[in-house]
Parts: structure tokens; C-alpha cells; sequence
């Protein structure tokens, strides 16, 4: 006789299958790295109670099917490796992974090691996570190194895009015009070749570091200060899919940290108490109440640099 | 040291326009100069091109230049008594004694009858030098044709061979490729007939081969390169092909060492 | 004479020189790679020995000290024509035997191949040279085959070692500065071995173009002239004419580096160009540093110092590409 | 000294990084499921060749950083039963993945155990990659399976989506409205109330099947076909990120796979020649040539069912 | 009596029986279950024994062979009144022991409480009833519990064992239909233990209305109705008038089922509803299950076939939920 | 078998028109009835709708209904002459022998007064047959007040208390909740005055309370509930309480049972 709160084992990050009786459990691993070591413990569930696969998940976590919803307190246990390798702020030892609400905070590789990354993501994933953690209200948020966008940071409540503010140093420059050629060809043509150097205009630049990256001169050079672009609100879904907007440019780590806790404070002012299992998706919020109230609640208390750029209105 | 990057000025004594876009600027300049040879043109804040000498006379010297550019097309501005700045001359030139007493043959394709026009005056003028002398020169249209002028007078005393690839109305001249020419050149001693071709590189390449098919020997045969350069002194590379240096060991080489220049 | 000191008094002795000299070494720039959170190692003033960056190479080659990146030739006030100032100072540049043999590269093209450059010629002779030694070769070196491993011509040596500066002085002008330090036996190691090693091949000459190796290049180099940047005997330029915007009756001529491997450097005012194929401009880079520039010379351009391989973002080897040289000359042979 | 063919290298799902000399060695799983007891293949990797750690991408695979690229040669080997497992199209064994260009075939869990899947992801993602791999052209596919879309199959090329007409026997329908109150609110308000029984509207209905899941008496089931909607030429990026629009709806599986292996024909008709790298992107191609002339492509050969829609223009 | 025969025999009897009986039988709807790719059981006309599913536990019960889901109780023309023809043939239903004591509740309801029902006598009359065994309890059956576990209110039993089927016969009927078969000794097991036991306290009255154990479903219920339509023993209904849309001068007056757990069953006309929160919706089931039906008829209304249980999206349990009533009547006490 | 839910068609006699929204419409019917029983009055193809009778008398009842859905619209717009359709009566309705010789009070909130309108109507005509006769009415407001008629008629024999819960312009009578005319009742022997409370359910309980606290005994307190319902005949489950059918063992209860009716 199972008798089984299904809120709760949600919210323990069990999921309900379409097999009566059978769960799936989700590892979430915040910025998608982990140490091979604990594939061990993956493996060890899998094998033991569930039917052996693993699923993947886009968030950037694991599945593991098959198993008797019965044997869920003993997966917490033995889960608990893992909760603690990631740094998974739990509720308590052994009780498994707390939220459901609020997703993996998934992260492309950044600059770990792509070239293209404008930051670490891992770490600001983590970051986020240890501020936001665990939170049972629908936000996804997901963060990527570059304006190429390979974790699809357009498609998240929070997207956070990493941007360099590209330093030029004219003597260097030989007017290859290698930056200029692939600004225009795979960015926003923010560069201009003038008097044989290169004029970069700020408003177009989206801060991708291409120009950098491309420079066989060192005539680019990352600024000191990592910036980032703050694009909100983009979903998937049944009822209007949408790509996030740009709401921040060139706002600091710091800031966005903040105005996304500012955010869940927005949430519980405004959310829909009659939501079913109170789970109105943040943006929908935001459709009711308009970017401007968002954008009070979001910005308060906010400190931006001097660079950032705010949106003044946002037509999803 | 002396700057050699250092232009001086010239007063520009006459213009003629050829085409749309080919002008010939007399400058003038009192000093040695061969034909073939060039010299770095410029107008400050424009910029530098290499021009190939197209008449030397007393106190001037003639540029033909053709607009494909910032710098030319600036050029294309300047009205008789403006100043150019300029620096040169550059480059080996042709030397005219290897070919007095011969039959001489040039092949000239388009702007490439600039350089060599220097020669063709000197034995229309002297027609007695040579054993005999034939030009031929091709143009893409009637209406691309350079020194007109010029080459009616050169008809007077030389032999002249005018074609175009593509005639247009009006036109009743020769057409074809100048390669289709040089067989109807007349040639009595092939061993020692000297012959130069002067034009776009694809047409020297079939040009000199033709001649050489004809039995000219490649030791006499002469070309002159165009290349990019931004020093005209050896030193800023662009015209280097091989060890060989345009600005320095050209623009002017015999076919035995041009045949071994690959870009 | 050998001398043997703390880095503070070496560092005494370098505010000293200062007052004739500008000293450049290579120097770590944090977070000035090309990647996010990298570094990169280029010449650049100094104010002590500590920030010398001594155990790794340098990414770009002292050549830019004496042949800078973009140099103006003349400034342009509406008719006149005025040459910049030089710069009183004389120059002490820290560099690696391999960059000693390069500089004598540059000073045959820019002193001697029948013209000499005056801007060059302004710099260069301003120049001493303070040897940095290679304890042990860095990757892709192959200064040993190019034989520009050893050299003796510089004017001092120094090693930082154990928190002790050595320094070794062949130039009489430096006596005095020396003059009351401790005595030492310093003399320089040089690398006698590299991993790399690349052997040019005897009978090399023009056949080899028709080989099939360049092929591989046309679709492998994305003709970014890194390779050309960071040698330090690549010596080709540019000129470049502009109008000030701020004022346009005002302007300058100047030169900027040129490399052989990117677009537009052979194109021709009319739209002719050369070497369209990145193969071939391999192959041009290639025989000139290890062919054609002997032929004119008589010895070899490249000296092994590795930069480009280090560089190359599409992991083209130079080396490689010389040692292919001996099965290219067997197949066209 | 390092000689590297960074083409072949990438081709072969190694990647550059921004450490000279090291790569990433990419373990792509279609669908994303996977048996467990290749985590023991990666593990060994990781450890022995790697820095112990790897990256769970979003695509759904794996990355394995720090590996010299001399070691290339034995990590392929090594990957082999997984390879092998996964029924990867592979030129030869040993030889590691194939391709670079076309993207893993990702996929939700869909009806492996979601209850909201619609038809089995994991299978198509397989029979997709059976199809077209391997291809250096650059194109996303992803499934997923109801119209929530939890693999973000709208930032895709082709992105699929799994549907079930909804079959009503108005004999089992007791008027509670869970289908129609449902469907208002987290679907697209297909269904009607009229005379106590529902009233579904065909064009409205995007065959998310949520009202035979809240059917308490099993008045709605799943038609017997499964059907798909083909969204596409969605994506992320620096130039214009966009959302994937509808070009075909109540597909069958057959026609999607064929329209998907047409589009390579018409790519190879009209790819940029001078693209770097071959690498033009499929959506720059269609913003090129018009989607009439893609459509036209596409649609060659391809039977579609009675049901289905094509749209007959697209305004990304 | 009891019979033995083939399963191709017990089919041509079936055939036999079809003259005058509609058969009905859980069987097996392939995809026709919630989820994609799952089936599921359910009640329908059967032509052989082979559709019978007797391996599984059906997902909704018997009931709605007598108790229509939607049953059209007059038509209206203009202003006439007419009923629906009833068919003619009887009706035969295989079912558990559990569901024939469901039957006898429906009764209680439809026959008596004062007034009987027509249209449910209508069909029960011609329904006779055909045992199925449970070789061994379902999950989350109680039968035991609730005293529904054995039966001999039946008219046939039926086992399907190694390809034969066996037959008793209690009403003589049927015994013409199976003259000619061979004999045997055929009786149903039952059941006589499940893994669920259910207690209902003994002092349970409204005084556990108080207890806070229905709070719990106030956030786990989602009032979805499933477990009253898939129950063998829930009776209440919903009218409904309609007009015809292809002409609004025809329409019908019918009746659905109800559902004591879905908004809208206790709403008035004028606004007013109870009940609002589901935990209150659950007491009520729960109390009406083991408390109050029992209070009016003298039997428990459940009968433990646990359908309940198997069916909750929330995975909430009835059974539970009865056994939690004896800390709640402490609590309460 | 007899078919309980077959409805018998009744002609409207006649239309009182109460407020904006309550009509009682006077309807054919020959056959025993009780104030506080119901019919089920439909309107085919609309529904069928509970409707209490609030008049009994020759050849007719009388049923007052509040327009407040799709059927109780559409019996509005009926006219006189019109047929409805019927089943019932239902439930057990008020036995009036109870009440005789007793002091009797009965409060009446809104609609609740239309199933004791009957009771309200008898003691009227028969004052003499109670003890005394107090009727407590309780309406929203003044445009809410039902049978004004009537109640100018009941207050020539027997007590009427009228209070709105808010006036408006132009009333002057009683205002406030019928709760806090409870205690202006006078009341001679508490022990066995009989109280019939009918309304909406806050009022029913506030006011049952407010009578057991003038001392009134529970078992003689009436009560009447009105709940939703679909047959009326004890099968549709709706307006079960507990074990208790308010179609059946109702509408009317002693407070000893309705008291633990809990919902």
C-alpha cells in the first residue's frame, strides 16, 4: 500500500513515471561539471535499483529510472557523496536533493577551457545555486560564456551571457582587419576599419571577445572586468514560446546575483496564490504584471556599474 | 643616413586623359631616369603608388595612371600646377643598347604599353637604331585604347600592330588576343630578334610563349613585372618573389631569370 | 668580467641605467591572452629584474622593440613634411640567443639589400643586447638546427638564480657600472639539444613547389599571419596613409606590419593578386626562411625560435612543414 | 611537436581549447539514454587521461577535458564499446565518433517513463542518427516529446515535437472539465464545453494529449497514430537568436526523417562555397534562399498524411 | 455443477449465450491507457474468453454495465416526454467477488432507499453474474477487511486454467447450455488474506470530522474525481438537459456520473457550495464509505477492491486514510 | 416499475413579479402537498431545478423562483398560459399539528421565507389555532423583500417583524440583522415555544443560536435545509449528509438531528 506524497517526493527530486509505483531520481549537477568519481554512485543506483540506463538531461543532470518509489529514502543515502561533492546546499544529510522548484542552474563550459568562454560559468552556476538554493518556485537559470549562447540561456527565465569589453591598442594593430571581417560575418558588425584601425561601436558590441580572440596582433585585449548581459523571461512550452530579451548589458556578477534574489522576492509578492501546486511560472507573472513592476522589484537595492544598460521596456 | 621614404615635390606641367580612367600627368623632374623605370607616387594622407615611367623628356617626366584607387583616384583630381609628391626613380629600367641593331618586338597589353613606351618613342624617333621594330599592343576595347596620339605617330616609322578583344561600332581595326598577332609578325633572324612583352600577367604568359614557339630565344626575351610595393627599396617584402625583389632586381628581367619567377 | 649581486642592487643598477636607457625585457600581462583568465608574455619596459619573465617564451619577439608595429614615417601638416623625433634614449633589450640571430636577419634587410632604412637604422644603433639564457628548450624550439643556439654577440648576460642576479659584461660602456661588484665566473649555458629537430633538406630549390604537400595547407591555414607576427625575422610592412579626423589638412604616412600569409598582401591597386591559395602562401613563408633568403644572403632567415608553431591556433607546424620538405623533394625529383 | 589537423580533430568530436595542446574528447549519446556500465568507459578516461573531471553537456553527452592530444588515438579505442553500445555510425572501429557538424540528436525522456511524452524519443533520436550520421553540416536536431518542450527543441533547426490526436468518446465524458479548464490554462484553449460534452477545435489543438492525462473517466485516449509538429530553423547565437516556427504539424515519423535528409540535399545545393570551414549554419541558409525554395526541398518526395499542415509562409 | 471443457467449446456456448446475452468482461484496450503506450482494462462486450483479462485487476468496475456513465433518461420532441427503448437481450458480466457485493451497494440505492429506481431495475434485472476467482489478492485489495473476499451470489463461475476452461453452474439457466459437458468438481478459491488490512475503529462516529488528519489532503488531493468513478460502489450522479445542435427543438434530459470529490457537487443555483476544501471532500468519501452508509443501510459501503488506491494520480491511499481514522478518533476523543 | 423522473406538464395560472429577481409563479396542481416539500420543476431541454412550494391552495401551488440559472432564466420567461414541467412534491414538508396551541416564532432570511410561507399563511388565517404567532423576515434590502402583499396581510393577525440588513432611500422600518430582533421577541413559556428558523446557513446557525439562548429547547426548533439536488428521490447523492438524504428524511428538521448534519 503506497501512500505517497507526491508534492514532497517532488520536491525531493524524485519524479512521478508513468509506471504506477516506479520513480525516476535527478541528480542535479549545478554548471554540469562533475568529478568522474562519483559516476560510481550513479552507476552503484542505477544498477541496484533502477533498470540500469541513465537519461541525460538537457538541464544537465542525470535520470535514473525504474525505481520503487519504496527504495527512495535508501537512493537519498547513498546520494549523499554526490550532494556533498557538488556542494548541494541540502536541508539535511541524507534527505537527498531539496528542490524541484527552481531547475539546475546549467552552465556551459565557459572559460574552463572553450575559447569562447568570457568567464567561468562553472563557478557562477555554482554561485547561484548557493544563493538560490533550494527554492521550489518555477525559474530557470542558466548561464553561458559567450553570446554563441550553447547552453540556450535565451530559453531561460535568467539567462546570463558572459561579456569582455574589448581594450584596443591602435599600435598594435596592423589593420588585418581580421576583428572587423569577423564582427560583420558572425557578430553584429560592431567594428569599423577607419584611418586603417579599428573603431568599435558600443552600442552594436556584444562584448563575444571575438575580436580578441581573432586579433593575430594582441591589438585586443580582454578588459579587466568581466561583464554580463542579463536576458530574461524566454520560454518553451504549450502556450507562447518565447526567446529571452535583453534587460541588463554590461552588468557585473554581483548585480545579477542580486536581482535575481530579488526576483523570488518579487514572486511571492505577485505570484498567483491559486496556482496549482503553486507553481506559476515566473514569467507568466511577469506578463501579468508588466516589465516596469518587474523591473522595481528586480533592480532594488541594485548597484549597477557604470557600463550597465537597463531596458526601458522589453516587448517579449 | 638619408630617408629614402623622404617624397620630393613636382609641379604637374600637363595632363592628358587616354581613357575614363587612365590620365597621363607630365611631372616635372630633372634627373636620370630609363624607361621601365617607376616611381613611388604619392599625395599625403592618401597614400603611395608605384608609377612606371611612360615618357622622359627635358625636365619631365610622364606617369600614366590609371584610377583603380584611393591614392590614383585622388590623383585624377589635381589640375596642371598642382604638386605630387613623389620619390624614385626605381627598379633597372630597360637598358636600350641591348636592343639598338636588332629587330625588336614589343608586345604590349593594355596599361603595360606605359613602360615600355619610353623605348618605343626612342627608336620611333630613331628608327635607323634598329633593324626594325614592331609593336603590337592590345587593348580590351576600342575605348580603352591608350596613347592614341602616340601610336598614329609611331605608324609613321615603325611598324605598329593595334588590336582589341572586343571591338565595339565604329571600330574597323584589328581584333583578337595580341597572341593571335605574333605570328604575323615579320621576323628575319629569329637567334637574334629581342623582343619584350609588357601587360597583365596572364597575357605575358601566353605572349612570351607564343614568341618563343616562333624560335625567339628566351635569353631575348624581356618582361617587366607589376607587383605590389609599399617601399620600392627592398624592404617592406610585398614584391618579393623567390629571392628575387621587383623594386630592386626588376621591375625589367630577362625571360631566363623571369621564367623562374613564381609567386 | 663576471659580477655577481642582489636583485636589489640589481635593481639599483637598472634605475641607473635608466637614465640612458630604456630597458625591455618580456614581462608577463595577467589576463592579456587571448583566451579569458590567460596570460601572455611580450616585451615591454621594465623597472626591475624581477619583472623579467625568464622561464617561459615569449609569445611575441623582441623585433617590435627596433621595428615597432605601426611607426610613423612622416607627419603631414598641409604641404610640409616632418620627420618624427627619436628618442634620445638608448635601448637595452633582454633576449635569447635565437633573437640575437634574428636581429642580424632584420639588419640585412632594413641596413644592407641596397638600401638602408634610416627609422630602423635610428633604432637598432641605439640597441645592446642582454642575453637571457635557455635553461632547458621550450617546446617547438628548434634553435639548435638553425644554429642560432650559441651566439656571443651581446653586450651583457644576466641570470636570476637563487635569488641572486649574475651578470656577465662584454661591453666596455658598462665598467663603470659594474665596477664595485662582487666578481664572479658568469658566463652563459646554451641549449646544445632540442626536441625538435628539423633538417632542410640539401638539394631544396624551386622543384618542390610543385609537390603535393602544400595541398594540406590550403584547407589546414586559415592565413591568420600569427606565424608572421610573433617571428622575429619576419620583417615585411605596410604603409598606411591617413587624415586626422580632428583635423584633415593634418596626417601621417606610417608603416605597420605586414604579414606574407594574410589577405591583400600582394594585392595590386588594379584587383591582381597572388597566391590566392593559403598552400602557397605557406609555401612562400617556408622557402623564404629556409630557402630563397640563403639564396640571396647566404644563410638561413628562420632561427628556430619555435613562435609560430607555438602559436599557430590551427596547430600548423613550421617545423613539420620544413622536415616535409625531404619527401616533398623526393616526389618531384 | 605538435602537428594537428584541428579539422580532422574536430571531426573526430575532439576540441580545441584554450590550453595549447590539450583537447576534450566529446561522448555524444543520442537521445541521451544511456546503459550505466559505460560511466566505468568515461570514468577511466577522465582519470587516466583526463583531470579526473567532465562536463555533462547540454546537447547530452559528455566532455572529457585536459587530455593531450597525442592521446587521441587511445581514447578512441577506449570509447569503442561505448561506440559500439550506443549503435553510433561510426567509418571504422577504433576510430572514435565521426562527426562534428551535425549535432548529438538530443531527446527528452518522452514515453520512456514522462507521463506527458507522447511517443518514445530515445527511438527516434536513435533512428535519426541512423540516418544522418555521420555529416559535417551544421545542423541541430533534437525530439521531444509534447509540446512542453523540455529539450528546447524551438532553438533547434529541426526541432520535433511529439503529438496525439485526441480521441473523444463523449459516452465516458461526465462534463467535470478537467480537459477544458486544463487545456485554458497551460494549453491553447482547444477544447469548448457545449451541451455538457467538449468540443475540441483541430485547429487550435497542438496534441500536447494533457486532456487524456486529466480525463478521469478515460473519455479522451491517444489516437492510435502518433503524429509530430516540425518546428524550425529556431537558434541561439551572436547574429539573431530566434525561436523555431511551425512548418509542419500533424506529421508522420517517415516524412520528418525524410524532410530531415532532403535539407541536406538542399544544403549542399546552396551553401555559402566560401563559408569557413564549410561550416555555414542551415538557418543562415534558409534566411538566404527563402523559405519557398527550402520548403520546396524539403517536401521532395515526402508523403504526408492526410492530417497534415504545412505552413505556407514562415516570419521568423 | 460443475463443468469442464475447451476453450474453443466454451466460446461456441458463448456464441450460444450471445442469442440472449450481452457479454460482458474486463479486457485489454492496447494504448488506451493514460500515458502514451499503456493500455488498459476495462469493461466491454467480449465474443470470446480469451478477451477476458483475468491475470489483472480492471481499472474502472463492472458498474457501468448497469450504471451508465452517460445515460439518456427521456427524450424531448417539441413537448413530448419519451423514454429510451430498453434492449431486449440480458446481460451476463464476469466479475470478482469484490464487485458483485459493489452491485448489492448500487442496489441498496438504485432498488430501495425509498424509492426505486427504473432505469437501473431495468438492467439489473437482466444482468446474472459470472465469478471471476482472484488466485491471489491484487495490489491494495482489502477485500478481506471489508468482508467482500467471498461470494455465492453468483450465477456461473468461470476459471480459465492450462487451456480449459471450468464451469459451475448455480442457476438453473444454464443447464441446458452445458448438458452435454464433461463433469467436474469446480469451485471458486478466495481469497483469504491481503497484503492491505484496513480497520475501521470501532467507536468511529462524526466526532473525527474534528481530527486534523484531513488536513494532509487539503495540499495532496487534487479533487480529480478518479477514485469515486473508477469505484465499484459510488452512486451519484448529474443531471443534464440539452438541446440537439442540429435541431433545438429535440434534446434529451440525461444523467453522468458524479463525483463527491470534483468542484461543483454540492453547488447551488444561487452561489452557495460546501465542501469547498478537499480534505473536507475527502472526509466526506471516507466517512461515507465506513461510516454513514453503514449508519443508514447496516453494511459498509466499501467494498475493498482497492480501485481507489490503484488509481490516485497522487498516489494518495484511501486505505490509509481508513486506517488512519483510529489515531484520529484518539486524537479526537 | 413506476419512472420517478418523469416530470406531469402544469399549466402557469398566474405571475407575481417580487423583485428583479423573484417571481412566484401560481401553477396548476391538484394533489397533496405540504408547505416545505418541493418539486422538481423543468423545463425540458433546459434542466430541472428543486423548487420549494410557498402556497398551497385550490387546484394550484404556488413556487417562488429566484432567477439565478440557466433553467430558473428560463421559467422567467414564461407566460401565464405556459406549461411547466414537474415531479414531486418532495420531501417531508412542515407538519403544522406540531405547532397548533404553541407560541410560535418563525424567522424567514430572503428566500428562506417562501417553504414557510405556507406555515406563515395557515396560523394567519387561523390566529386562534396558536398560542401567538411571531414572524421575524429578514431581507438584503428593502428591493429584496418578497410577498410585501402578503406580509401587509399577516400583519392584521398575527406579529411581523420586517428588518433589511441595509435601508436605502425612503425606508423607514426596521434595519440590522434578524439575529438582533430575536431577542425583541416576546416569548411566555421558553420550554415550549415552537421556532421555525429558514435561510441562508450562516443565518440558520446565528439564528437557531440566538433562540436556544432565549431558552428555546432544541427539539423545538425546525429547521430547513436546502442543498443541491438532482432527483429528489434519494439517488444522486448530492444532498447527502452524513447518512441523512435532505430529499428524503428533509427538507425539514428538528434541530436534535440537523444539528449534526455537517456538510
Amino acid at each position: 500500500m503506497l501512500d505517497i506524497n507526491t508534492k514532497q517526493l517532488k520536491k525531493n527530486a524524485f519524479r512521478i513515471t508513468k509506471e504506477r509505483g516506479k520513480t525516476a531520481v535527478r541528480i542535479r549537477v549545478p554548471g554540469g561539471n562533475m568529478h568522474v568519481k562519483f559516476f560510481s554512485v550513479i552507476q552503484e543506483i542505477a544498477e541496484k535499483y533502477g533498470n540500469g540506463t541513465v537519461h541525460i538531461t538537457t538541464r544537465q543532470g542525470f535520470e535514473i529510472p525504474g525505481i520503487d518509489m519504496k527504495n527512495m529514502p535508501d537512493i537519498n543515502k547513498m546520494l549523499q557523496p554526490i550532494i556533498d561533492g557538488l556542494e548541494i546546499n541540502q536541508e539535511a544529510p541524507g534527505c537527498g536533493y531539496p528542490a524541484s522548484g527552481t531547475r539546475n542552474i546549467s552552465a556551459c563550459v565557459g572559460n574552463a577551457y572553450c575559447p569562447y568562454g568570457n568567464y567561468n560559468t562553472g563557478e557562477l552556476a555554482k554561485k547561484i545555486e548557493k544563493a538560490v538554493f533550494p527554492h521550489d518556485r518555477h525559474v530557470k537559470i542558466a548561464v553561458t560564456g559567450c553570446p554563441n549562447d550553447c547552453i540556450k540561456a535565451r530559453m531561460q527565465d535568467f539567462g546570463i551571457i558572459g561579456m569582455t569589453e574589448p581594450q584596443y591598442d591602435p599600435y598594435r594593430c596592423v589593420g588585418c582587419q581580421a576583428c572587423v571581417k569577423n564582427c560583420k560575418k558572425r557578430a553584429t558588425g560592431a567594428l569599423k576599419f577607419e584611418n586603417f584601425k579599428v573603431v568599435r561601436d558600443h552600442s552594436k558590441c556584444i562584448g563575444c571577445g571575438e575580436c580578441v580572440i581573432k586579433c593575430p596582433t594582441g591589438a585586443w585585449t580582454r578588459s579587466e572586468e568581466k561583464y554580463y548581459k542579463l536576458v530574461i523571461m524566454g520560454r518553451t512550452g504549450k502556450k507562447n514560446p518565447r526567446i529571452a530579451q535583453d534587460f541588463i548589458k554590461w552588468a557585473d556578477e554581483e548585480s545579477v546575483i542580486k536581482i535575481i534574489l530579488n526576483t523570488y522576492e518579487y514572486i511571492e509578492e505577485y505570484i498567483d496564490k491559486e496556482a496549482y501546486q503553486g507553481k506559476e511560472h515566473i514569467g507568466y507573472i511577469v506578463d501579468r504584471t508588466g516589465y516596469q513592476e518587474f523591473k522595481k522589484w528586480a533592480l532594488k537595492d541594485v548597484n549597477l556599474g557604470p557600463k550597465a544598460e537597463v531596458a526601458q521596456t522589453i516587448n517579449w | 643616413m638619408e630617408n629614402v621614404y623622404i617624397p620630393f615635390s613636382s609641379r604637374i606641367l600637363e595632363i592628358k586623359q587616354h581613357t575614363d580612367i587612365d590620365y597621363t600627368f607630365k611631372m616635372e623632374y630633372r634627373g636620370e631616369v630609363k624607361p621601365g623605370q617607376f616611381f613611388e607616387v604619392s599625395i599625403p594622407k592618401y597614400g603611395e603608388a608605384p608609377i612606371s615611367v611612360c615618357e622622359i623628356g627635358d625636365g619631365y617626366v610622364a606617369l600614366t595612371i590609371r584610377r583603380v584607387g584611393v591614392v590614383t583616384n585622388e590623383i585624377h583630381n589635381m589640375k596642371v600646377g598642382d604638386r605630387l609628391f613623389m620619390r624614385g626613380p626605381y627598379g633597372n629600367g630597360f637598358d636600350i643598347d641591348i636592343y639598338k641593331g636588332k629587330e625588336i618586338i614589343v608586345a604590349a597589353g593594355g596599361t603595360g604599353l606605359a613602360p615600355v613606351k619610353g623605348i618605343v618613342d626612342y627608336f620611333a624617333s630613331h628608327p635607323e637604331e634598329a633593324k626594325s621594330f614592331n609593336v603590337l599592343m592590345g587593348f580590351k576595347s576600342p575605348k580603352d585604347i591608350l596613347f592614341r596620339e602616340s601610336i598614329e605617330n609611331w605608324s609613321k616609322t615603325i611598324q605598329t600592330t593595334l588590336t582589341v578583344d572586343r571591338a565595339d561600332e565604329g571600330y574597323t581595326g584589328n581584333t583578337g588576343l595580341i597572341t593571335n598577332y605574333v605570328k604575323t609578325v615579320e621576323i628575319e633572324n629569329a637567334d637574334e630578334a629581342q623582343v619584350i612583352v609588357v601587360g597583365p600577367p596572364i597575357m605575358m604568359k601566353f605572349t612570351v610563349q607564343e614568341f618563343i614557339n616562333r624560335g625567339i630565344k628566351e635569353e631575348n626575351i624581356w618582361v617587366s613585372y607589376e607587383r605590389k610595393m609599399c617601399c620600392g627599396v627592398g624592404k617592406c617584402g610585398h614584391c618579393k618573389i623567390d629571392d628575387t625583389y621587383i623594386c630592386l632586381d626588376g621591375p625589367v628581367f630577362n625571360f631566363t631569370q623571369a621564367k623562374h619567377l613564381v609567386d | 668580467m663576471g659580477f655577481r649581486m642582489d636583485v636589489e642592487r640589481f635593481d639599483e643598477l637598472l634605475t641607473e641605467l635608466q637614465k640612458n636607457y630604456r630597458i625591455y625585457a618580456p614581462v608577463l600581462l595577467k589576463g592579456k591572452g587571448r583566451y579569458s583568465e590567460t596570460d601572455t608574455i611580450r616585451y615591454a619596459e621594465i623597472n626591475s629584474i624581477k619583472d623579467v619573465v625568464f622561464d617561459k617564451k615569449s609569445v611575441f619577439s623582441p623585433k617590435e622593440v627596433i621595428l615597432p608595429i605601426t611607426q610613423t614615417l612622416f607627419y603631414f601638416t598641409e604641404d610640409n613634411v616632418i620627420e618624427p623625433k627619436v628618442d634620445e634614449k638608448n635601448i637595452l633589450i633582454f633576449l635569447r640567443s635565437c633573437d640575437i640571430h634574428a636581429v642580424k636577419r632584420l639588419d640585412e634587410i632594413y641596413l644592407r639589400n641596397r638600401f638602408a632604412d634610416s627609422y630602423y637604422a635610428a633604432l637598432r644603433t641605439k640597441v645592446k643586447f642582454v642575453l637571457m639564457e635557455c635553461e632547458k628548450s621550450f617546446e617547438n624550439c628548434f634553435c639548435v638546427s638553425m644554429g642560432s643556439n650559441r651566439t656571443d654577440e651581446y653586450d651583457l648576460f644576466v641570470r636570476l638564480e637563487d635569488g641572486k642576479v649574475y651578470v656577465e659584461s662584454k661591453n666596455e660602456t658598462f665598467d663603470g657600472l659594474f665596477k664595485d661588484e662582487e666578481n664572479a665566473e658568469v658566463s652563459p649555458k646554451f641549449v646544445l639539444e632540442n626536441e625538435t629537430v628539423v633538417k632542410i633538406p640539401e638539394n631544396l630549390d624551386q622543384r618542390v613547389f610543385k609537390s603535393k604537400m602544400w595541398d594540406e595547407y590550403d584547407e589546414r591555414c586559415i592565413a591568420c599571419g600569427r606565424c608572421n607576427f610573433v617571428c622575429g625575422t619576419c620583417a615585411c610592412f605596410t604603409m598606411q596613409d591617413i587624415f586626422y579626423k580632428d583635423n584633415p589638412n593634418a596626417g601621417e604616412r606610417r608603416r605597420v606590419w605586414a604579414s606574407c600569409m594574410v589577405d591583400g598582401f600582394t594585392d595590386m591597386a588594379g584587383g591582381h593578386s597572388f597566391r590566392k591559395k593559403y598552400g602557397e602562401r605557406m609555401r612562400f613563408k617556408v622557402m623564404h626562411k629556409v630557402y630563397d633568403f640563403n639564396k640571396r644572403f647566404g644563410y638561413h632567415m628562420c632561427v628556430g625560435c619555435g613562435r609560430c608553431d607555438d602559436i599557430c591556433p590551427e596547430y600548423i607546424s613550421f617545423a613539420n612543414a620544413v622536415n616535409k620538405l625531404n619527401d616533398a623533394m623526393k616526389e618531384v625529383e
